[in-house]
């Protein structure tokens, strides 16, 4: 990997991680001002500028958290499996580190999912919780969060519990689609994807442009928080070299 | 440099035959998955009712989730004792892809400890008061279904050897990953139950069955060097 | 069994890192045919984290290792059929006997006739115990026979932890004669060993570590 | 074998292996695979006699009967060519109406599903309410089959 200098130097320069740590805590404010803007501005555009739904009244708001978090919670599954065979075949630390990271925030919005989908259900469908297809799925989509977390807080060595839970959540990369056709087939209730769907959204601009700036917003805000929490993990990887003794003497 | 001069299939057949000789100085590790998978049966018409009606209608959820518990317990075994007298160690230096070896050693021990869930399964179907023509697809089911869990399993059990808590991390790590097979395999019981043809999930199983023997081997290799390290 | 060629492992400036202890600081060494390494320090100094890293187990950080030349993370199966390794453990089933344990170790990398086996036991010592369930045999006997698998493996590169452990006065005498004739016939091995060796007609060299 | 032999025949078994996982599995659907049955198929005895199972449909308009007193009703499911008669005893969720597609769970009953369960399905489209008063005049009943 190294031999092929000219194309990968600025590749494993950002990789160092004394580099990426002093460009992951420049670039936290440029995620989290505009995640702070664009969520607010989803919000308002949600709850105040947007017609309530002809059958589902003013309930239907909770989209603007639900279907947001919902995406980040697979993104965020993408993500870490993407950085986890980065840092597997490559075996390059920062990977391991971003795929950790990523983890937590997944498995959070994957419940905030789960805890908005729970409230918007007693109202609409006459129940908490149902055995539906797509509601599974997330559960289980939270189970494998909590078991990559759970792997990697078996191990005391740092690089076995990268390299384990990088093998646990590639596994589950290929298990994803399965599950999630599994229960489709076993039981569905939830209705279809209102954006991404054949003909273009089901949903008129005022109810629609809220939800996609939320969405951006969300997605910023997982770029802001995988920020500070990579930075963490380079702390713990890194506690003993010396670019971060001199970084504490400065 | 050295080259081997034993082919593949045959270095795969050594493993397999071990594992299969050392069961048979010990029989501990092929009983108790079945004992535990009977006892388990045992437990739900005291629980519930020794109402036939009843019995019959949780008889595909019954054996599936007794199935699925003692395939879990058997996961335990698959490395752990290999991990610690040092042979795991000489499997990875033999020589021969790695990969190969723990499809192997996953087959042997599918016939340890899946195997017999299969042949035990008729006497709990019978204790359920499941119709009898329902026992072949029942037997079929179990047979692709604790296969795909022992190819899951391996993966599970090779991330877990290095680790402190094996066992109910073992079965956080597996559980999840083994829902479809439960909900594919009770079905498929449950069709036959209902005196229809269960083609359809059980042609579903086969395919994740062909799938986890294709992948699952490559992770478990990947997962074994990682215990190893 | 083996061709003569110049520096067949080469360890290039190996960095290895345990958790937070850093524990190989930039090794390098060569060890060519007819080399015997005695690899010494005090507990804890890395020792078996040094076999364990030339047995592949352990990556190093940085640094690489080469086998006839070429670095052996390029074909590790190539590297590990050229390969014996001896660890703390004795690597057999204690249910098996010490002629099935070898069957199984030996038969994965070359068909070997039973004849070849016994006549392995008999050189080291343990002939009479070869159809006994291993977990009867007293500890020397089981390192003996641990250490007739590293020998029927017929390997150029041995790599053994403590082979001495456990073993009486005559067995560290069947030992060395049997590491020393490896040498003798251009094989290297690589070993750990606390006492001083004698291996009478060999080079001996020694690898201190910190 | 050479480590790039070796790469390639990995590469072969790995999309031999995945390849040969999709045709069985491309063969299960050849089977009805359904948990699910509609009016029709509950109408020409598709569906078990014994056993509970999910039925999914439209409320038929104007069907809907409340015995008073009690929190029986009674409505029919229609896919737009069968209809069944469902019987349910419990408070309806918010969105059940007439015209509203919902799924039911329970059991036939002498040609009657009863049911123990009735979920309100509701569709992917989000609209205001004045545009749904212009859409209902335009053309009649507004869910779809989703």
């Amino acid at each position: 990997m190294g031999k092929d200098v000219g194309t990968w130097t600025w590749f494993h320069k950002l990789a160092s991680p004394p580099h990426f740590y002093r460009i992951a805590g420049r670039m936290i404010p440029w995620f989290a001002v505009p995640a702070a803007i664009l969520i607010v501005a989803s919000t308002y555009g949600g709850l105040v500028m947007a017609p309530a739904d002809y059958q589902q009244k003013d309930a239907f708001r909770i989209i603007y958290v639900h279907v947001p978090a919902a995406w980040l919670s697979l993104m965020c599954y993408m993500t870490m499996a993407s950085a986890a065979a980065v840092g597997l075949i490559w075996r390059i630390k920062l990977a391991h580190a971003l795929a950790a990271a990523s983890a937590p925030i997944g498995a959070s919005f994957t419940l905030v999912t789960l805890v908005a989908g729970s409230l918007w259900g007693k109202p609409m469908w006459g129940t908490w919780w149902t055995w539906d297809a797509r509601l599974t799925s997330e559960l289980i989509l939270l189970f494998l969060y909590l078991g990559y977390m759970a792997l990697r807080s078996a191990f005391d060595d740092l690089t076995r519990a990268d390299r384990a839970s990088a093998v646990l959540a590639l596994v589950g990369v290929v298990n994803v689609p399965i599950i999630h056709f599994s229960v489709v087939w076993w039981n569905s209730l939830h209705q279809g994807s209102t954006v991404l769907r054949k003909g273009g959204p089901a949903m008129p601009a005022e109810m629609l442009w809220p939800l996609l700036v939320g969405a951006l917003g969300y997605t910023f805000l997982y770029a802001a928080l995988a920020c500070i929490r990579v930075r963490g993990e380079v702390l713990i990887r890194e506690r003993n070299a010396s670019w971060l003794k001199e970084l504490e003497a400065a | 440099m050295t080259t081997l001069t034993t082919s593949l299939p045959r270095a795969a057949w050594l493993v397999l035959e071990r594992d299969l000789r050392l069961a048979f100085r010990r029989w501990e590790q092929v009983t108790h998955p079945v004992m535990f998978f009977l006892m388990v049966a045992t437990l739900f018409p005291l629980a519930l009712s020794p109402e036939p009606a009843l019995l019959r209608t949780i008889a595909p959820g019954v054996v599936w989730v007794g199935a699925l518990l003692s395939a879990l317990l058997a996961l335990e075994s698959l490395f752990r004792a290999d991990l610690e007298d040092g042979t795991l160690e000489q499997l990875t230096l033999s020589g021969q892809p790695l990969a190969w070896l723990l499809l192997a050693k996953t087959l042997a021990h599918w016939l340890l400890s899946g195997l017999p869930l299969v042949v035990a399964a008729p006497l709990i179907a019978a204790g359920l008061a499941a119709p009898g023509e329902a026992v072949g697809t029942l037997m079929l089911s179990l047979a692709l279904g604790t296969g795909v869990l022992s190819f899951i399993g391996s993966v599970g059990a090779a991330l877990t050897l290095g680790s402190r808590r094996g066992s109910v991390l073992l079965s956080l790590l597996v559980l999840p990953l083994a829902m479809p097979v439960l909900i594919f395999g009770a079905r498929a019981t449950d069709q036959a139950m209902r005196g229809e043809v269960a083609d359809g999930p059980l042609w579903l199983l086969a395919a994740m069955l062909i799938l986890s023997a294709t992948l699952s081997p490559l992770a478990t290799a990947a997962a074994v060097r990682v215990s190893l390290e | 069994m083996a061709e003569t060629d110049s520096a067949a492992l080469e360890a290039r400036d190996l960095h290895l890192w345990r958790g937070s202890k850093h524990v190989l600081r930039g090794l390098s060494f060569t060890a060519s045919a007819g080399h015997l390494l005695h690899v010494r320090g005090p507990n804890g100094c890395g020792k078996t984290s040094l076999l364990r890293t030339l047995a592949g187990f352990l990556w190093p950080e940085e640094g690489a290792l080469y086998w006839e030349g070429r670095p052996v993370t390029e074909d590790r199966d190539g590297y590990a059929a050229a390969l014996a390794y001896l660890g703390h453990e004795n690597a057999m089933k204690a249910d098996l006997s010490p002629l099935e344990n070898l069957r199984y170790a030996t038969d994965v990398r070359h068909p070997t006739e039973r004849r070849t086996i016994e006549s392995v036991l008999e050189r080291l010592g343990v002939g009479p115990q070869r159809d006994l369930p291993f977990r009867a045999l007293s500890a020397g006997q089981r390192r003996r026979v641990a250490m007739a698998r590293v020998l029927l493996a017929r390997a150029r590169l041995w790599l053994l932890d403590e082979p001495f452990t456990n073993l009486d006065v005559a067995g560290v005498r069947d030992l060395s004669a049997v590491v020393a004739d490896h040498a003798r016939q251009g094989g290297i091995a690589i070993l750990t060993a606390h006492s001083e060796l004698d291996l009478p007609g060999s080079e001996l060299r020694r690898l201190e570590l910190e | 074998m050479t480590p790039r032999r070796k790469r390639l025949y990995t590469v072969l078994g790995i999309l031999g292996g995945v390849g040969l996982a999709t045709l069985v599995a491309v063969k299960a659907f050849d089977n009805n695979l359904s948990y699910f049955y509609d009016p029709s198929q509950v109408a020409t005895g598709k569906a078990p006699g014994d056993k509970s199972f999910r039925i999914g449909g439209m409320v038929t308009q104007g069907s809907l009967k409340r015995t008073p007193g009690s929190l029986e009703v009674s409505f029919t499911l229609t896919d737009f060519a069968n209809t069944v008669p469902v019987s349910y005893t419990g408070l309806l969720p918010d969105l059940f109406r007439e015209g509203q597609g919902i799924i039911a769970h329970g059991r036939l009953q002498g040609g009657v599903f009863v049911a123990d369960e009735v979920l309100a399905k509701h569709d992917e489209k989000y609209t205001p309410p004045e545009v749904a008063k212009s859409m209902k005049k335009m053309q009649p009943p507004a869910g779809d089959k989703t």
